[in-house]
């Protein structure tokens, strides 16, 4: 599908959606309830056929999270990316996607490690590159270490 | 005979330099460089270098190691890998001493050597030199039958257990060129299975640089480790030894039918010359298949013993039977 | 957690060896935590993080000319294609059209790379599974290709090369002819990669029916590069999206359907013919002109969010720039190529051996650096 | 025919093992294919490639002039921080102030050779050095001060 007929279609399927269209990919923004949900439907239904989750990762805009899913589909060769907003900055929660890509179980654990986002059913959600215990979340804007050397 | 046995002893520690600095320059050269070219002469002293960084070495036991056992495990391997060489007939009229059940003697011998392994991979309480131990139990237990089987093809074409006896059968001519087809059959296997009796690649499986780290001496180090390396090479001398006499003939010098003057010129060598020759030769094929192959997986190498090298030998031993019985080999 | 102790056994008999983070065949600081049963493997858990170097926080912190150096770092050895993808990332936020000569470079360099990557990871292929002569032969005609990557970038293995817009310099003069030699010699050598490995019945044994994963999976698991096209996964990006000078050259996907270590294996040796020809048909024909677009001072990118794929010696290496309008990126992700293969590790080796493992980890050709950036 | 597969195995394995021993066996043979760089004895006639990137230096000339006017160009292109330039201000017969470098602090220890200071710098005034033998058994001896004491600005250069 073209990013018109994505979009199109998309917001037949979940009305409630926000849509972007300003880059190179059509982004659709969701709240995390929705977010399961969607994901479920853009993997299993045979005209969306998104099988392939390249890319998982969290920006932080200082009042919110941001989690970016970008989605492509190996036999319609669309790419989608799928946004979920969590304005809950102290107890950032949002649903796994592991269970429908594999590969989301790393990545997921990557964002938790340096965002501090918890992933609910995630089946091992532990620091993927710090130790346990390390203070602090790193990617996080306003992230400080006493160590960190300013240049 | 403290002499005999202090001079074997010297003997056998220089020849391990030798194989040493034999193995790198080989390796070296079949992987295009130049290999140890700094201590002494074309590196020549690099390995007397090294075994006196070995000796100076702190040689560490690990805490929870079994201690009694831990110390004892690399002389139990150097004995076993000495004691072989006792038999073996260096030159013409030197034996340190002609049992007259040589081949025998070689055989059980020379399978003490899992022992020593064991030993060493159990008591270090490391759980890489626990798995090398047990590869290395399950190879030398299944080899052992195909080196024995091999050995036997020739004991029934000399008649005799006597390892002097095994190279004057063969003054007419070595047994791999009398022995037809299954003779030949015979020595590739008997290479092929103590490269693995004696764990060089491709059967380094005990140590498995890649995988186990550095397998059942893992925890070794400074002049334990030092004794591992040693008992390699006494046991890579002694295994080509034993393949040289059995097969090529030992000290003996290489006749050619009634080609006399040939044959005469060939007596003018010295047999201790011989003898060395054929063993580094069979040495250098078995140092030839370590820098060229990969490593075997534990299975296949089970199964390349049990369901190729062991049915071959088995059937060629028949057939040698029947050769010895028709008297159809030279 | 103490090594012996509980660790040592779990309550199942299973044994835990701990393989790494300094384990010869790890490729690096990975520690693979590994639950046994006699030599078979019941689990693997990967630890990552022993060279963590917050790449992507840093990158926050350093303006958009600055901070394609530290992908150099990260896949050591596509350090040219990491730099690309940051490169090309950065001038489709700026809009620039990158002079054709840069374009025809860039392609060159990173097939040379490519060819250089894989040649290295042929030998450690070898090196894994024990034969150890492969090595060398490998690192001699690998040489050859640093010696010209050393000529016209200034370094042989971080070249730092491309810049926004294009290419830091223009080629060596003897750029052409010496490539035109090493990639003779190289053809000539392809050969005796059959005959010490291809062919070789132990190599087969070690590698046939090791480590399959399915198609399915791979998509799944979000495995990129040679590891997914083995299972016939079609994901090649320089066919799928070109870029730089893919679209001018005639080349093939290799895909395989074997799934296991040995596919891998072959589709990296044909991988390698793919760059030789891309090569050839380059190597005369690159334009005159400029090698470098004209970019400002100091590169300030729109507000918005740019993503840039490029297919590494290793898989879909994807950047993802989020600007804010300000002279250094907001957000940097580096979607790696190895950090999705590895993620696939503990699937493909259960049921394996521990000698299978090393053959696994070989044919996904791991750097451990990307994986942890 | 289960022989028959069972030997064509056995002859094939053997055939490939040897295939492999000849290369091996080739390159025993032919010491000349040997590659080894004999690096410390060769290193009269060692010679880098021109571009090669092994330390920031800063060229003087004849006179004991340098380029560099102190704009500090590179300093703020220098990802790692590895330069650090002091300048003072000092006045010029016409009684206008100028500025010029004090130090030109350049710590190789940070230094990733990625060439964009030389890439920022107007008027050439740094280049890369081809020197890589940099081991020190003093950390501290990396931090380097490029400009030779007593130099001065090339006239000329703005």
């Amino acid at each position: 599908m073209t990013k018109e007929e994505l979009k199109q279609s998309l917001s037949t399927h979940l009305p409630t959606a926000t849509f972007d269209e300003a880059g190179e990919f059509l982004n659709i923004i969701v709240t995390p309830a929705e977010l399961l949900p969607l994901m479920k439907d853009l993997r299993g239904k045979s005209e969306y056929n998104f099988d392939y989750l390249f890319c998982l990762t969290c920006v932080d805009w200082k009042d919110h999270f941001m989690m970016v899913y970008h989605l492509m589909s190996k036999d319609h060769k669309h790419v989608l990316v799928v946004k979920a907003k969590i304005t809950d900055r102290n107890k950032p929660e949002v649903e796994t996607v592991c269970h429908i890509w594999r590969t989301a179980e790393f990545h997921e654990r990557e964002v938790f490690d340096l965002f501090g986002v918890t992933f609910l059913n995630h089946p091992d959600l532990r620091r993927l590159f710090l130790e346990e215990g390390w203070p602090g979340w790193p990617l996080r804007k306003d992230y400080v270490d006493e160590n960190m050397i300013e240049i | 005979m403290v002499i005999v046995g202090l001079c074997l002893l010297g003997f056998l520690v220089v020849l391990s330099f030798i194989l040493g600095y034999m193995e790198r320059k080989v390796a070296a050269f079949m992987q295009i460089r130049l290999g140890p070219n700094r201590v002494g002469p074309k590196g020549t002293l690099q390995i007397i270098a090294d075994t006196i960084k070995l000796l100076f070495k702190e040689g560490l036991t690990p805490k929870a190691s079994d201690k009694f056992l831990f110390n004892l495990a690399p002389f139990i391997m150097v004995i076993t890998s000495m004691l072989v060489v006792a038999p073996l007939a260096f030159a013409k009229n030197f034996q340190i001493w002609d049992i007259n059940i040589g081949v025998l003697y070689v055989s059980a011998i020379s399978s003490m050597a899992v022992i020593g392994i064991l030993m060493a991979g159990w008591s270090s309480y490391n759980k890489y030199s626990l798995l090398g131990a047990m590869r290395s139990g399950a190879q030398i237990v299944s080899y052992e039958l195909s080196i024995g089987l091999s050995l036997i093809t020739i004991v029934i074409l000399t008649g005799s257990l006597k390892l002097s006896d095994i190279v004057m059968s063969q003054a007419g001519g070595w047994w791999i060129f009398k022995g037809h087809i299954p003779a030949i059959i015979a020595f590739v296997i008997f290479i092929v299975a103590s490269t693995a009796e004696i764990n060089r690649a491709p059967f380094d499986l005990a140590e498995a640089e890649s995988e186990l780290t550095a397998g059942f001496h893992t925890e070794y180090s400074g002049m334990k480790f030092a004794m591992f390396l040693l008992s390699e090479y006494i046991n890579l001398f002694v295994v080509s030894a034993v393949a040289a006499t059995l097969f090529l003939g030992g000290w003996m010098p290489l006749h050619i039918g009634s080609l006399h003057g040939f044959n005469h010129v060939m007596d003018y060598i010295p047999s201790s010359v011989w003898f060395f020759g054929k063993t580094f030769f069979v040495i250098f094929v078995i140092m030839w298949f370590r820098w060229t192959f990969p490593r075997l997986r534990v299975d296949q190498l089970l199964n390349l013993e049990w369901k190729y090298l062991l049915p071959i030998s088995m059937f060629n031993l028949l057939l040698m039977t029947a050769i010895a019985i028709l008297g159809w080999h030279f | 957690m103490s090594l012996l102790g509980e660790d040592v056994m779990t309550e199942d008999g299973e044994f835990v060896i701990n393989m790494g983070p300094q384990h010869p065949s790890t490729h690096g600081v990975l520690h693979l935590k590994v639950w046994l049963d006699g030599e078979i493997i019941k689990k693997v858990q990967p630890h990552l993080g022993y060279i963590h170097r917050s790449i992507e926080k840093m990158s926050e912190n350093l303006s958009y000319r600055n901070f394609i150096f530290a992908t150099s770092r990260m896949d050591y050895l596509s350090a040219h294609m990491n730099n690309e993808a940051c490169a090309l990332t950065v001038e489709k936020g700026l809009a620039v059209e990158v002079p054709a000569r840069a374009k025809v470079i860039r392609t060159l360099m990173a097939e040379l790379t490519r060819l250089s990557s894989h040649q290295l990871w042929w030998g450690c292929t070898g090196l894994d599974l024990g034969a150890v002569t492969p090595f060398f032969y490998a690192f001699r005609e690998r040489e050859a290709i640093n010696g010209i990557m050393e000529e016209t970038c200034g370094a042989r293995l971080t070249q730092n090369y491309m810049v926004p817009g294009g290419v830091m310099f223009d080629l060596h003069p003897n750029f052409q002819a010496r490539t035109k030699e090493v990639i003779k010699q190289i053809k000539d050598k392809f050969d005796e990669y059959d005959q010490l490995l291809t062919g070789n019945v132990i190599f087969e044994q070690r590698t046939k029916g090791v480590g399959y994963i399915s198609k399915e999976d791979a998509v799944s698991w979000g495995c990129t590069g040679p590891m997914a096209r083995a299972s016939g996964v079609s994901c090649d990006i320089r066919k799928l999206f070109p870029y730089s000078a893919y679209d001018q050259v005639k080349f093939e996907e290799i895909l395989d359907t074997g799934g296991d270590c040995y596919a891998r294996y072959m589709v990296r040796m044909a991988e390698m013919k793919q760059s030789v020809s891309i090569i050839e048909q380059l190597i005369d024909t690159i334009p005159e002109g400029e090698f470098q677009a004209k970019t400002k001072a100091v590169i300030k990118l729109p507000k918005g969010e740019f993503y840039q794929r490029v297919e590494t010696a290793r898989g879909e290496l994807g950047v993802y720039i989020v600007s804010d309008g300000a002279a250094s990126p907001y957000r940097v992700k580096y979607r790696s190529p190895n950090f999705s293969n590895l993620s696939a590790l503990p699937h493909m080796s259960k049921g394996a051996k521990i000698g299978d493992l090393v053959a696994i980890m070989a044919t996904i050709d791991l750097v451990i650096p990307d994986v942890d950036r | 025919m289960f022989l028959k597969e069972y030997f064509s195995t056995v002859f094939k394995s053997i055939g490939s093992l040897l295939k492999g021993m000849r290369l091996t066996g080739y390159y025993f043979t032919h010491p000349k294919e040997i590659v080894t760089e004999q690096y410390p004895d060769n290193r009269a006639t060692l010679k880098m490639a021109d571009r090669f990137r092994g330390e920031v230096i800063m060229p003087h000339d004849e006179l004991n002039e340098h380029r560099c006017t102190g704009c500090q160009a590179c300093e703020i292109a220098c990802p790692n921080g590895s330069i650090k330039i002091i300048t003072q201000q000092e006045l010029q017969p016409d009684g206008k102030k100028k500025k010029r470098i004090d130090t030109w602090v350049y710590h190789l220890d940070l230094c990733t050779m990625c060439n964009l200071c030389i890439e920022a710098c107007p008027t050439t005034a740094i280049v890369m050095g081809q020197n890589f033998e940099h081991s020190v058994f003093d950390k501290k001896q990396l931090k380097k001060i490029l400009n030779k004491p007593g130099s001065k600005l090339k006239d000329g250069v703005e």
